[in-house]
C-alpha cells in the first residue's frame, strides 16, 4: 500500500479532474490549471485522449505552456490548424461532439451547474464585469460532460446567477431538455475542497467526494444553496504515481502548480 | 497583373479612406494574437470615433480601441488578453461606468454571424444558449433597433427545428448575419493584389474578411504573386474579398504572429497596469497613450520606442513558430 | 502514437466493417477527380446493394456504382465525367428505366446539406432554387419519407426570412442535413492515425467526412504523423474523423489526383463506349465489369490490366500537378 | 475601317459572349465554350476580369485548357483553392456575387430565360435524362448577370420546360422577385443565330442583335415561343483583332473551336 504524500489543493484538484478523463475522449482546455488536467489525465490514465482548443489546434504537442487558448504554442505540431467554425462545429457536431469533455471555470455557480461568466451585479450596470462567455456558452450547450473549475466559497456557488452564461441543468428535473437543449452542462465539479456531482434525475448538485482533512460540514459552510451531502464519502487522494508523473512531466517548472 | 490590381497604399491612407466616424468595423485575430495593432494605434491617433466594433474574442486591439474612446457600440463573445488580464480592463471600465452600449454573445454565435455575412444569408442556425441570458438579455433595446436600419430588428431568434426532430434538435437558435463596413486583418503574407496566407491559426479572420464591404489587410510580408501562386492551398483569402494591402511589419505587435514573433508579455503587463490606472492622479493611462500612439508618428516610430530589445526577445523560433524559453510574465 | 490509434487496415476488410446492405453512403471527389475508385471497385466486387448514395457532382465512382447494381436510391445534384460523359450514362439509364429512386438538388445545396451534417444542425439556408422545380419535385414521396427514419420527413423547406429584410433576402431556404453512415474519400496524404492533407481542391470532402458516422480514407502515400505535423495548416482533416487507413496507391484511377496523377481519358472513354452498350448482344458493358472488375482480386491486379503505359501516360509533372501536353480523347 | 473576316459559328459565339464581360468581372465559367469566352475577355476586352470556377479555383494559370471544372488544370496557379461550399458563398455573399457575371449553357430555354438542365419528359420517368442542376440553379439564382450559350433550335427554345432546374424570371413581370429571389438570372443568350436579351420589365426573351447573314424571321422559325424582334439590329460582326486574338492566343490548336 502507498503511503500518502503531502500535495497542494492545486495538486489534488489536478488528479481529481484528470481522473474524470477517459482514454479517447477529446479535451476541450482551457489554460491554467484546466491545461495541467488534460496533460496529467493524458500523461496517467488516458494516453489517447486528445487536446482540443476552441480556437482549432487539435492535439497540439505543448513543449511550452500556452497562457491563453490563441497562445503561439498551440499551433506547433498540431494534427490541424482549423477555423473558429470548425473547432465549435466539432463540438455540435455530435459524432465528434460525444466524445468532447470540456473544463470550465466561472466566477459564479449554482445548484443546477449552470454558469456566470459574464458579471457581478446588474448586466447594463455591473459592479464587476468579466470577459463574457468565449466559447463557454457553446460547449456548455453542445457537449456531454463538463468540469467545472472553482474555488469554493459563499459568494461564488449562489443561490442565484447574477447572469446565466453557460447552461447547466436550468431549473432541474427535465427543464434542460425541455428548453431544446441536449443532454450535457456541467456534470462534475472541482473545488479546493471536494467533488461534486450532478443528479441526472433531479438535476441538482450534491457532494460526491470531499477531500482527506475536508469535511462535508466546511463545504456546505462555504455554499449559499442547499446541497445534498448524504451520499458523500472521502476522495481518494492522489497516488504517490499520480503526484510524480504531475510535478516531474507535467509542470516541472511548477509554472501553474506554483 | 496590371495596375489596377494593385491595392498597395499607406496604412495612414487607407484608414483615412475606409474607416469612418460611425463605421461598423470588425478586426482580426484572437486575444493576444495577430491583432492589427498598427490600424489600431492609427485609428487612434487619426481619433475616429463611434465605432460599432463587432467582436468573437478580442484583446489588445479592442481594449486600446475602447481605452481611447473609439467604440460606441459593441458586439462581442469575450474580452481577454491572456496572462495579463484574464478580463480586458478597459473594456470592462466602459461597462462598469455605463460608457459603451454592449451586447453580449458567445465566441460561436459570432463567429457564425460572420459567416453567414460571409455566405450571404440574413442568418445561421446553431443549438447554442437556449436557456441562457445570451438570449434574453439584449444590450440594444426594440426601439434602437428600429431606429437604426444598420442594426438587425431582432439580437435572434428562437424557433422549432422545422425539419420535425431531425438530428435530434427540437429548437433551433437563429444568430443574424454580420456586414461589417470594414475588416482589418494582420497575416504573414500577401500580394499586391490582395491575396492572403495566413500561418497558423486562422481563427475567424476568414468569415471577417468575406462578411465585410472593405477590408484593409496589413501583412508582414508584402510577397509576389508568384510566391502565393506556388501553394494555392495556403491561401485563405483570394484577392477578390480585399480593398487595400498595406506593408507593416511587426504590425501586430504586441500581440503574436505565429512564425513571426511572440506576444510581448511585458508590454502587455505594462499596459495592464497603465490601463487599471490604479494612483492617486489617474493620469497613468493617458501618459501611456501620450507616449506609445499619440506621440508617434506611425508604428515604425511606435516599435522605435519599444525598442530592439524587446523586438529580439520576442523573435520566433523557426522550428517551432514561437520565442522559445522566452521570459513570460 | 499508441496501438489504439493505428487504423491502417486492408480495403476489403474496411469496406467489409463499414459498408452493408441499405447503408447510407458518400463519396468524394468531383466528376473525374479524386474519386475514391479503388473503394468503388471493392464494394462493387463484395456486391453490397441496396445502397442509398448522396452526391454533390460525382462522375466516375457514381456511374460505376450504379452500373453494377449497387445504388437503390439516390440524391444528386449533378452526375458528368467531364468530355468523355456529359451525363453519366449508366446513371441516366437507370433513371429512364426506373431502375433507382432519386431526387435532385443544387451543388451549393448538397454541399450544404453535408455542412449541416458536419456542423450538427438539422439545416442549413440558402437563396438558392426558389420558383424552381428542384423545390416542387420530390424524388421521395412523402409516405415513403415518413415510414423511413433514415429519410428526413421534407426534402427542403421555403420559409419567410426570420428577421425581416436583414441582408436583402425575403425568402429562405432551408436544406436538411445529411449523415451518412459512411464517407470514403482518397487523398493525397494520410497518417495511420487518419490526420488527412489534401492538395488542391478539397471540394465537399472534408464536410462529407466530418457529417458521418464513419469514413474510410484511401490515400496515396501513408506517411509518418511527423511528416503531416510538420505544417498542420495543410491538414484539412484531423483524425478524429476518421474510421479506417487504407494505403491505396494510384487509388482514385481513372480519376485524377492532382500533383500524382490526371484523369485516364482513354480508360474514360472506353468506358462510356462500354456504358452506352449500343452493340446488338448488349453485352459490351458486362464484359467491361467481368474483365476489369469482378475479373480481378484487388485494384493492384485491376491496375496490372490496365498497364503501365496508361500509368505512365497520366503521370503528373512536378511542376503543374497535372499530365502536361497529355493526349487527351 | 476594318474588313470583314470570314469566322465560323462558334467564332462569333465567343465573340459575342465575351463582349458582354465587363472589366473586374468574375467569370463563374463552365468548359469548352463558355471558357474560351472568358479567356477571349481576359484578352480582349476585360484584362482584369477573374476566371473562377465553382468547384473553388479562382484566377487560375490556365496553361492548358481544363476540359472539366474539376480538371486539375484549373488548380494549377491559382489565387487560392478553396471548398465548393466557399465558392458558392462568394456568389450568394453580395458583395462578391454582384461582380459575378455566369456563362450557363442548357437543353432547354423559355421566354423568361428559365432554363432546364434536368430531363426531357417527365421527371420521374424521362425520355432523356441529363446531369442535373450542378450549380446552375445556384448560379441563376444568387448573381446578378448570367449568359446562356445554346444552339437556336426550336426544341431548346421552348413555350414549356419540362424541368425548370435554373430560375429566370420565373413567369416574367415582378414574378421573379415576388417569389424571393433577388434580381438576376439569366439576362443574354447567346446563340449560333443571334443574341437575345431579357426585358427588364416584361422579363421576357427579345432579339436583340442578329448575326449578319441571319434573319429575325430565321430565329423566330427556330423559336418555339413568341420574341420581339421589333429592336433587333445588325450585329458587328467579330473584328479582325477580336478573331486573331481568339485564334492566335486563346485556342491556338482549336480545341474547342474545332
Amino acid at each position: 500500500m502507498e503511503t500518502i504524500q503531502p500535495y497542494t489543493p492545486k495538486e489534488i484538484m489536478t488528479i481529481m479532474a484528470a481522473r474524470e478523463i477517459k482514454n479517447g475522449d477529446i479535451v476541450f482546455s482551457g489554460t491554467g490549471i484546466s491545461m495541467l488536467a488534460a496533460m496529467a489525465a493524458k500523461n496517467i490514465n488516458a494516453p489517447d485522449s486528445v487536446i482540443f482548443f476552441e480556437t482549432g489546434a487539435i492535439d497540439s504537442l505543448l513543449e511550452e505552456l500556452p497562457f491563453a487558448v490563441a497562445d503561439p504554442r498551440i499551433m506547433y505540431w498540431a494534427a490541424s490548424n482549423s477555423r473558429l467554425t470548425d473547432s465549435f462545429a466539432t463540438m455540435q457536431n455530435p459524432i465528434t461532439g460525444q466524445r468532447v469533455i470540456a473544463i470550465l471555470g466561472a466566477a459564479q455557480i449554482d445548484v443546477y451547474g449552470n454558469l456566470n461568466t459574464t458579471c457581478i451585479g446588474d448586466y447594463f450596470s455591473p459592479e464587476i464585469r468579466f470577459s463574457g462567455s468565449g466559447g463557454g456558452c457553446d460547449v456548455a450547450s453542445f457537449v456531454p460532460r463538463c468540469i467545472a473549475f472553482m474555488q469554493h466559497e459563499k459568494r461564488k456557488f449562489v443561490k442565484k446567477l447574477d447572469y446565466l452564461t453557460s447552461p447547466g441543468q436550468l431549473g432541474g428535473g427535465n427543464s434542460r431538455i425541455a428548453a431544446g437543449l441536449r443532454p450535457g452542462g456541467v456534470s462534475a465539479v472541482v473545488t479546493n475542497l471536494g467533488l461534486m456531482r450532478i443528479d441526472k434525475d433531479t438535476g441538482k448538485m450534491y457532494l460526491d467526494k470531499f477531500y482527506p482533512g475536508i469535511t462535508p460540514e466546511k463545504i456546505l459552510e462555504n455554499t449559499e444553496f442547499i446541497m445534498d451531502v448524504s451520499k458523500a464519502t472521502q476522495a481518494d487522494p492522489p497516488t504517490q504515481t499520480e503526484l510524480k508523473i504531475l510535478r516531474e512531466e507535467c509542470d516541472p517548472q511548477r509554472l501553474i502548480l506554483g | 497583373m496590371t495596375n489596377s490590381l494593385n491595392k498597395v497604399i499607406p496604412l495612414k491612407q487607407a484608414i483615412e479612406q475606409y474607416v469612418k466616424n460611425g463605421s461598423h468595423i470588425s478586426i482580426g485575430g484572437f486575444t493576444l494574437n495577430r491583432n492589427p495593432m498598427a490600424a489600431v494605434y492609427e485609428i487612434i491617433r487619426q481619433n475616429i470615433h463611434d465605432l460599432h466594433l463587432y467582436a468573437h474574442s478580442n484583446g489588445t486591439g479592442l481594449d486600446e480601441l475602447i481605452g481611447a474612446g473609439c467604440i460606441s457600440k459593441l458586439e462581442i463573445a469575450y474580452a481577454g488578453i491572456g496572462k495579463a488580464a484574464p478580463t480586458c480592463i478597459r473594456f470592462a471600465k466602459a461597462i462598469q461606468n455605463n460608457e459603451i452600449i454592449f451586447e453580449d454573445y458567445s465566441n460561436y454565435m459570432m463567429s457564425l454571424r460572420f459567416m453567414a455575412g460571409s455566405m450571404g444569408v440574413p442568418f445561421l442556425p446553431t443549438l447554442s444558449g437556449i436557456g441562457s441570458d445570451i438570449l434574453s438579455k439584449w444590450g440594444f433595446s426594440k426601439s434602437m433597433r428600429k431606429s437604426d436600419p444598420k442594426i438587425v430588428d431582432e439580437k435572434l431568434k428562437i424557433i422549432d427545428n422545422p425539419f420535425g426532430t431531425w438530428t435530434g434538435a427540437s429548437k433551433v437558435v437563429l444568430v443574424p448575419a454580420i456586414n461589417p463596413d470594414i475588416t482589418i486583418i494582420h497575416v504573414q503574407k500577401a500580394d499586391a493584389m490582395g491575396t492572403c496566407s495566413i500561418q497558423g491559426l486562422p481563427f475567424a479572420d476568414i468569415e471577417q474578411v468575406k462578411a465585410s464591404k472593405n477590408v484593409i489587410v496589413t501583412c508582414e510580408k508584402l510577397v509576389d504573386k508568384e510566391e502565393l501562386r506556388l501553394n494555392p492551398d495556403l491561401n485563405q483569402i483570394p484577392f477578390i474579398h480585399v480593398s487595400a494591402v498595406c506593408h507593416i511589419p511587426l504590425g501586430a505587435y504586441p500581440s503574436a504572429v505565429f512564425g513571426h514573433y511572440d506576444y510581448d508579455s511585458q508590454y502587455l503587463r505594462q499596459y495592464a497596469i497603465a490601463a487599471k490606472d490604479q494612483d492617486k492622479n489617474q493620469d497613468k493611462f493617458k501618459k501611456y497613450q501620450d507616449k506609445y500612439i499619440y506621440g508617434v508618428k506611425d508604428h515604425e516610430a511606435f516599435l522605435n520606442i519599444v525598442g530592439q530589445e524587446r523586438i529580439d526577445a520576442i523573435k520566433a523560433d523557426p522550428r517551432t513558430g514561437y520565442a522559445v524559453n522566452m521570459k513570460r510574465d
